[in-house]
């Protein structure tokens, strides 16, 4: 193993222990929008970098479990809900145990699933979960903004709006660029067969 | 074979994730952390702190002291433009709408700062005036220390966090609490009338 | 000829034109013809297509200037300078009106708003024809212009589904003769 | 000449293919029928010939328009797959996975209409559902929400491995559009026009289903927080958005059949042309963005859509005259046609979509709208084409399929009467609708003036006719894909049918 493949294959870890730090988690959970839409993302990479430390065996006993990713994706989408509610993310900050659970949840049951049953999803699956997430997208951001109070004791409106905004962009750039891949893009869409490798 | 498998796997992640997010939402009652406070405080009553509090006449006071009677809680800070300011009209108000359980000494309004280094017996005493204060049933106090600061707010929930202008922006409430000294339950600060509810079925009971 | 009857006739037209095609093209279709007579209707066909297409373009252009140049719905975001203002308000299932008279000859605003779902305002002439509506919707005013030319009792009908009550939601507008001055 | 083969071997149904094309097919017909007695109810009570009261009249007047939208889309959606599936690969599990979320989704719709008396109608108009003054609930309500997703989550995935099959012919949605070839090169003679045409359809309905989707939730989340409070102009673009694309799929699906049924009957080829795709791709552009015609009486929404919503409604006359019907008469000329069952209701089909449009624009017209919308005037053209136009696509099909069972064509003596009975009923019950507009009736109404009532009487001859009509098709196709295949199947049917 080469130094580089080394440090890649550490790189989970080091941004899981990274964002573990507490300069960075106060920073990161500073605003609204930096913990939903920066923290949290990141601890998902995090998951999905963690892929390789899963052993052969169990990914075979998993993927006997998970034809076309989609246990594992309906995992991921219920850990991305709960991470979603304000209550949750709120919580975090005031309670250890909850921020505790985030930072292993987010990873374990959100990212690893995501990084192990994307690549065995085929396009109608694929379609689903992307559908459904730009559709989350747009919703949360609507609802961040007509909320009439905050919804997270520990931020401010300006923030929640804020993330909103940001939710609507995101949710935005999301059709866009699947609008843009169908229509003028190259996708493959066998691809997923051939690389379930086990 | 590997479909059923996962058809089962599926199902499984169904329920366990709808018991999840039912159980992070008090049964999908509860989506953020405020109406989580006032659920369980609804469901679960809490004990008070004691906590010596300094009123605007600058005597001392035990929290502890006030049991006997029902108590009507907000937090404040009087350099507060916004609602704090409102929140203070609608206790005097409702100073006016429980007159008579004032009187009879079955029910106190008590407002305190989560600001004590400024909010001073004068600050306070200067709130209650502004506020049109009718003079009977409504103490204005601070804590007298960080430690109990930090145990009120513990103890009642309450988040309060810079508005980046020199003020705070806090959860604001009518929190309600019972002769036993227990907190049993929270309403709008906007909305005196559901605490007051509460308080006349305590008083009828 | 009032509005109603003009875009009926003019659908009249448009629907028989193109009955009449389908009809001319029926009555052909049971013929076969040789492979030149075919080669040579293919020819037709394109060439029609082609006036065709020139005849929807110059309707397209024309109708949409005749339409557009003068926009049916007055600017909602500055004052409107109308003589006389009455405000419409809608709710499940009655109309607020104030006031409840105009006078004819001069142009009123009307502001329709909602105070609960979306209502739609119709102004019903006393022949029982639609003068002009808009839609009065929770959360917005919208304002709509008309001069009445003529006194009467015209009525103001709730024409968005509101609700079971949505039928009987009408009620009167009185306009009365412009004083002379 | 492959493509003039009345009955393709590769259109033929196998196995599973066989059953659930038929379940599609049956559960369609008897739906259409139902849903026409509930229309006929309606017509009638306005026409003061039974009485309703108001609260059921609105209940089924939600059934009629959710029930016939749907059921619309199911059939047109077994259109689009009898066809597609010849070009390219598609699973018949997402078939079957739409039929099944649809059923679920209609059961929940019909709870909460029949058991819970949800009458905000199939536009669910932010904040009507949680406004129901005792009669319905709010539960009701989001129970009829929750249907339309399952419904909305069965398309998608009917999409989506459409999508799929085409992407792995095609490369990516646009070359399947044929948007390679609009300004030069050579157009490949066998691009499939199916492919064309569920391309469009793919990728406008997607959309508004991601619309629905959006709006359908929020206002779920509205039912169970109320202080979570929607913009009711925003809700009403995103409904309507929703609503425009998914019925006008159905116009896209269901014309694949004309495409593909009529060059068989006429005896033409109907080649595929630059017109052609020009059309396609202005179509698909033109449904995603007309929508802001239904909210021409909104004065809040900024002027450019309003304009937007008139110019494009104009505009979408183009590809429609210009190319599919045009094409359909040209085809259609001096071919020597044998007039069956599908080659009369194909040619009934382009008379009721292109004549049905022309009131369409009339009423999208920002002025004539200002006296006509919501009046009668807009179901009278939205029923013209639907019943002249859409359903008789998807009835040529049927016919065209049942043609293929029983060892005569599909002309029997009460086929010839029960045509001419639907197309009179068809026009009579339309056009009452169209002079009802003409006279300010206003649609949506359980209680008519007693000047309206005349309007009302005739639309109701008119329905009945349709009825009956509908009764003995439903009946008469049913029975027909219940037969088995005849013994030589394709081959021989293939005479029988051009005879």
């Amino acid at each position: 193993m080469t130094r580089l493949q080394t440090v890649v294959r550490w790189a989970g870890p080091i941004l899981w222990l990274t964002l573990a730090l507490p300069p960075v988690r106060h920073a990161l959970e500073s605003t609204l929008t930096l913990q939903m839409l920066v923290q949290i993302p990141l601890l998902a990479l995090v998951g999905w970098w963690l892929r390789p430390f899963l052993p052969d065996r169990a990914v075979k006993v998993l993927n006997a479990w998970n034809r076309g990713g989609i246990s594992g994706l309906l995992l991921a989408s219920f850990a991305a809900m709960i991470w979603m509610l304000p209550r949750t993310m709120d919580s975090a900050l005031n309670v250890p145990w909850v921020e505790l659970a985030k930072f292993t949840s987010v990873p374990v049951l959100l990212g690893l699933p995501l990084a192990v049953s994307w690549p065995r999803a085929g396009f109608v699956v694929r379609g689903v979960f992307l559908v459904e997430a730009t559709a989350t997208a747009f919703r949360l951001g609507w609802l961040y903004l007509v909320s009439p109070q905050r919804l997270c004791s520990n931020y401010l409106l300006g923030d929640q709006q804020l993330a909103g905004n940001a939710l609507l962009a995101i949710g935005a750039a999301m059709s866009l660029l699947l609008a843009w891949k169908l229509m003028w893009g190259h996708v493959d869409v066998d691809g997923s067969h051939r690389r379930s490798h086990a | 074979m590997s479909v059923l498998r996962t058809l089962l796997a599926s199902l499984l992640v169904l329920a366990a994730g709808v018991t999840a997010l039912s159980a992070s939402t008090d049964g999908f009652r509860a989506f953020t952390s405020e109406t989580a406070r006032r659920v369980a405080v609804r469901e679960h009553p809490r004990d008070l702190p004691p906590v010596l509090l300094q009123t605007a006449q600058g005597r001392t006071v035990d929290l502890a002291s006030l049991r006997g009677r029902w108590l009507l809680v907000d937090f404040i800070y009087t350099r507060c433009l916004t609602y704090c300011s409102v929140q203070g009209n609608e206790f005097a108000r409702l100073q006016d709408r429980l007159a008579g359980p004032i009187a009879d000494g079955k029910v106190l309004l008590l407002s305190i700062s989560f600001d004590p280094t400024h909010d001073g017996p004068v600050q306070l005493a200067d709130y209650q005036s502004r506020s049109k204060d009718r003079g009977a049933g409504w103490i204005a106090a601070r804590p007298t220390d960080t430690a109990g600061l930090e145990a009120l707010m513990r103890g009642f929930g309450v988040t309060a966090i810079s508005d980046g202008l020199g003020g705070y922006v806090h959860n604001a409430a009518i929190n309600v609490v019972d002769p036993r000294g227990r907190l049993v339950a929270i309403a709008d600060w906007d909305s005196p009338q559901e605490a007051e509810q509460v308080v006349l079925r305590g008083l009828a009971r | 000829m009032i509005l109603q009857n003009i875009v009926w006739t003019i659908a009249l037209v448009g629907m028989g034109l193109i009955a009449l095609g389908f009809i001319y093209v029926i009555s052909q279709a049971g013929r076969t013809v040789d492979e030149a007579a075919s080669i040579e209707s293919a020819r037709t066909s394109g060439v029609l297509r082609k006036w065709l297409f020139a005849a929807l373009l110059v309707i397209f252009v024309a109708g949409s200037w005749a339409t557009l140049r003068r926009f049916p719905i007055p600017p909602q975001n500055r004052a409107l300078d109308a003589g006389q203002v009455v405000d419409v308000v809608a709710s499940q299932w009655f109309w607020q009106v104030t006031p409840p008279s105009v006078r004819s000859g001069s142009t009123v605003e009307f502001r329709v708003t909602s105070t609960d779902v979306n209502h739609g305002l119709a102004i019903y002439s006393p022949e029982g024809h639609i003068l002009i509506q808009t839609q009065a919707m929770p959360g917005y005013t919208n304002k709509l212009l008309y001069t009445f030319d003529q006194p009467g009792v015209y009525t103001l009908q709730c024409l968005e589904f509101c609700g079971v009550g949505h039928g009987p939601m009408k009620t009167t507008l009185r306009v009365v003769a412009a004083i002379a001055e | 000449m492959a493509s003039l083969t009345m009955y393709p071997d590769d259109e033929r149904l196998a196995g599973g293919e066989r059953i659930a094309f038929n379940l599609y097919i049956v559960t369609a017909v008897a739906l259409f029928v139902l849903m026409m007695l509930l229309g006929l109810t309606m017509r009638m009570t306005q026409a003061k010939w039974l009485t309703v009261q108001s609260p059921l009249f609105y209940q089924l007047l939600s059934m009629h328009g959710a029930g016939m939208v749907g059921t619309m889309a199911l059939v047109t959606t077994a259109v689009m797959w009898f066809f597609l599936r010849k070009y390219v690969q598609l699973h018949l599990w997402a078939f079957v996975a739409n039929y099944v979320l649809f059923m679920l989704g209609a059961l929940c719709i019909i709870a909460s209409i029949f058991v819970g008396r949800y009458g905000a109608l199939w536009t669910f108009l932010y904040p009507l559902p949680v406004r129901g003054f005792g009669l319905w609930t709010s539960n009701t309500s989001a129970l009829f929400m929750v249907g339309y997703l399952l419904i909305g989550v069965g398309s998608l995935l009917f999409y989506l491995d459409a999508a799929a099959g085409i992407i792995k012919v095609h490369g990516n949605l646009g070359r399947a559009l044929g948007l390679q070839w609009l300004f030069g090169g050579k157009i490949d003679p066998d691009h499939p026009k199916a492919v064309v045409a569920s391309t469009q359809v793919i990728i406008s309905n997607s959309l508004g289903i991601l619309a629905g989707a959006v709006v359908l939730v929020m206002s779920l989340v509205n039912i169970f927080f109320p202080t979570v409070v929607l913009n009711a102009l925003l809700a009403k673009n995103l409904i309507y958005w929703f609503g425009h694309q998914y019925i006008n799929a159905t116009i896209y699906m269901g014309v694949i059949a004309v495409y593909e049924l009529l060059p068989r009957y006429t005896g033409k080829p109907y080649p595929i042309s630059r017109p052609f795709l020009w059309s396609w791709a202005a179509s698909t552009l033109f449904v995603i963005v007309v929508y802001p015609h239904h909210l021409l009486m909104d004065f809040a929404q900024p002027r450019w859509l309003a304009v937007i919503g008139q110019m494009v409604s104009w505009g979408a006359g183009f590809p429609v005259f210009l190319v599919t019907v045009f094409g359909a008469l040209t085809n259609l000329h001096r071919s020597g046609i044998r007039w069956t069952m599908p080659s009369r209701l194909l040619i009934l089909s382009m008379f009721g979509w292109a004549a049905g449009i022309v009131p369409a624009i009339l009423d999208g017209t920002i002025r004539n709208n200002l006296v006509m919308h919501n009046t009668q005037w807009v179901p009278g053209h939205f029923h013209f084409y639907l019943l002249l136009g859409v359903l008789a696509m998807a009835m040529a099909l049927m016919y065209h399929v049942i043609g293929s069972r029983v060892s005569a064509p599909p002309n029997s003596s009460a086929d010839k009467l029960g045509f001419p009975l639907y197309l009179a009923g068809g026009l009579i019950f339309t056009y009452a609708f169209l002079d009802a507009g003409r006279l300010s009736v206003p649609r949506r109404m359980a209680e008519h003036l007693d000047s309206w009532t005349f309007t009302d009487k005739v639309g109701s001859i008119g329905a009945i006719l349709v009825v009956l009509a509908m009764l003995y098709f439903a009946i008469r196709i049913s029975a027909g894909l219940l037969k088995q295949p005849s013994a030589g199947a394709a081959g021989v049917s293939t005479a029988d049918a051009a005879g």
